[in-house]
């Protein structure tokens, strides 16, 4: 088991979500993670990675094994220190409604994941935090 | 995924390949819905299909290594999916809420129709959604009289169903004064021009019908004509009426028409959802309109509104895009009101 | 499915078995989402990998015949898919009309707070969804006297909205009467009796204060209790108070509760949304909330509502369950009011 | 070009619909439609057949190759003498809202053909007419 613990990668091109994604697939294929949720994971990266990028203009993602004595996992913190998110409530809400982007966004990658925190103050900067948990089918 | 699904699949691609049959294709059409049903989504779909193709034969290398590539593509429409699931949830609220307004809405409508000796009625009301923006009432008032209001409140759903809760407490106060047709639209206009937003308003035809001597008095704000029938003359006559929608201006002025209907007569009164009902890509005509009356007037008047409604919707192949209501009032053939 | 599509997708495929690098899954992830956008189905990009992995090296025909049963499944999640987008187009009409009929709901509420010296006043209301079922009134009477009335209608969302307009037009009938808490209270339950659906009642607390001697005199009805603080003891009471909620009972008798506010004390009225906040797997508990109270006590009215507002908002990750409303009513520190 | 013109199966069991699905799919393999809308087509047929077989017991799928000048395109007709639907407006509700009955049902066959009719009588049967036409990107 080689790159556990963690890795941080700063975010300030599209070349980093890149590494950022690579890092991630190889940390959650040496946890245990099956192909779906690999690209899954690789999926909440770039989504993560992308909004500091689009939004804050740099930032870091923070790739963190996690080890228990019952279960092991992922966790993924993106922060940046932005201008953060005006209206969280709407950022939260699925873009569906609206003009019809799809895709992930906030809404999806909280519906991946196991857990999921946002912490943001207008003018400080945002935090999102998300966690996945393996379950015991998901080991193939 | 289920152990379950994936052994299913496997018997599906085996029996598949084995026979090239269509009862296979069939089963994987009905698997399909199976898998939907238990909210599989379209990735692990595609994932399961590369993991047991592998226990059919040798799969070359670049075939597997295809499959990451449209893994990563049906992830996102793994999302739209999961996005579409919680949508659903929302959805299906919003519909338990309307479904109690609505019905908080109906016991606004008066329940039974009016039953008047010499005369036969008939009305259909269908929202074009769940809560209508159509509204109609029936009063009863001394001397076989009763009134009669149709209205249709600008567009439609739940802005126009609050409206129609508004408008109904209007006249339930303005009822009480039995003010002749005229005088009673311009009261309500002043209301709705006060109360409602300056961007709606509401189209109405207010009649009060004499049993006793079958005299129809009735004034129009704005409203699509209905028709009166003669029987002698075989002939439909537009119930036209000048007059402004009510809240479009403060002051508006109502002019009464009077009409005697002999035996066998009788009054339709509509609002423009059965006129502007699309047929192909154009609306229907008001002589269309008129050779289905014609075709199936020689029925019961509740009958006659049924058979009306049904025979529009087909031909719009049920697509109602409005709401639609039409109220039928006869004068009995064989009168058997004083005259 | 459009040619530049295939081509883009046969150069990922290209590249990815070439380099097997996270570059090309990751665009295959954008081209998912771009597909998407172009409303392609599910079935269309299996069809597509299926046909393009024939350009790219020689396919076992067990692989290729596969891909029919793969098809086959697909045609049920693309049906559902188009399902969906019909769907979606209804849900989106839905929000235009709700968007609507809560403007005309906003024009039911005051639109400015009571501006009393010696007082300082904050509000927050903010529904669940579009439509609030929570209510609330500021009125103005002579010798510097102002009522306020909180109340939560059952429910939320349109229902909860359409009573919300009804109880609106009672309260304005009655509010000229000049009542005191408890007799108010008495008559809008006959009226909610009398009107509303039997299954839907309202809580309420009304209140008249009175800025020159500042004492509160309230009644409740069935109505999440709110809060006293009292500077001198630095401690928050309940304003509690018994009381049927409106439209339970014909005949329900209030009680009215005298306050007097020394200076900085203050008022918090509340709706159950407040306190009903689920955070983690539990509600909050009103101690907590009497913390947080504490914590952001020390800034004017207003802002002590908004900062409330937004930190049980995080506490609960966002997800408002119910309708909101908090109204803080202080007199100022250093009172200028007579006393 | 064999077996087009027209057929007629006649549906009383799961086994005449895989016929009338069979004959479909080559119908419509020989007029020129491409794969997906093979499925389709297939699709539409297991589902007008199946509501013959589920709700009026028997009845008959008419398969037709349309020949024009300018296009060619299939038309698919199911007729029983079953007890007709009783709320046809409810049954073109797209069954998403409801219980979370997915799959084509009505709604769903109406949006994979180019045209739909419907005629329906209390006591006196069903009529569902569908036609396909071919596309010119169809074609492979
Ligand atoms: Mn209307
Ligand atoms: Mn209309
Ligand atoms: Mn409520
Ligand atoms: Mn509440």
């Amino acid at each position: 088991m080689t790159g556990l613990h963690s890795h941080q990668i700063n975010i300030s091109s599209e070349a980093d979500i890149v590494t950022a994604r690579q890092i991630g697939r190889n940390m959650s294929k040496e946890l245990g993670f099956g192909t779906i949720m690999q690209s899954r994971i690789a999926t909440t990266i770039s989504e993560l990675a992308r909004n500091i990028f689009l939004y804050a203009g740099d930032g870091f993602i923070l790739l963190e094994g996690l080890v228990e004595e019952s279960r092991v996992g992922l966790k993924i913190s993106a922060v940046d220190q932005g201008g953060g998110i005006a209206d969280i409530r709407k950022a939260m809400e699925d873009g569906f409604s609206t003009s019809g982007a799809l895709g992930a966004g906030l809404p999806g990658v909280r519906r991946m994941m196991d857990e999921f925190t946002l912490e943001s103050r207008p003018g400080q900067g945002t935090r999102v935090v998300v966690v996945k948990w393996l379950e015991g089918q998901e080991g193939r | 995924m289920g152990q379950d699904s994936e052994l299913m699949y496997t018997r599906i691609l085996r029996g598949y390949l084995e026979g090239k049959s269509e009862d296979q294709l069939y089963l994987a059409q009905q698997f399909g819905k199976w898998l939907l049903s238990k909210n599989i989504s379209p990735e692990e779909v595609i994932d399961m299909h590369g993991r047991l193709l592998e226990a059919l034969g040798d799969v070359p290398l670049y075939v597997r290594d295809s499959f990451q590539i449209l893994t990563e593509v049906m992830i996102e429409y793994g999302n739209a999916f999961r996005s579409f699931d919680s949508w659903r949830s929302r959805h299906q609220q919003l519909q338990a809420e309307i479904a109690v307004a609505s019905a908080m809405q109906q016991t606004l409508l008066p329940e039974r129709l009016p039953q008047c000796p010499g005369m036969d009625i008939g009305m259909v009301s269908i929202a074009a959604n769940e809560m209508s923006g159509d509204f109609y009432h029936f009063g009863y008032e001394e001397e076989g009289q009763f009134y009669v209001a149709i209205a249709d409140i600008t567009g439609k759903g739940i802005p126009a169903a609050m409206c129609m809760s508004m408008l109904r407490y209007a006249m339930d106060s303005l009822g009480e004064m039995k003010l002749p047709p005229a005088h009673m639209l311009r009261h309500l206009n002043s209301v709705v021009e006060r109360n409602i937003d300056p961007c709606m308003f509401v189209t109405m035809q207010y009649g009060r019908y004499d049993t006793v001597n079958h005299v129809f008095r009735y004034a129009t704000a704005g409203h699509e004509p209905g028709f009166l029938y003669r029987v002698r003359e075989d002939r439909f006559y537009d119930l036209d009426g000048r007059g402004a929608a009510l809240g479009i201006a403060a002051g508006s002025e109502y002019q009464e028409y009077v009409l005697q209907l002999e035996p066998g007569d009788f009054l339709v009164l509509l609002t423009d959802g059965v006129t502007e009902r699309k047929i192909d890509r154009s609306y229907i005509q008001r002589e269309e309109l008129i050779s289905y009356l014609q075709e199936e007037m020689h029925v019961p008047a509740q009958e006659l509104v049924n058979r009306l409604y049904q025979r529009l919707l087909l031909l719009s192949q049920f697509e109602q895009q409005d709401d639609y209501t039409m109220i039928v009032l006869r004068r009995d053939q064989v009168s058997k009101g004083g005259e």
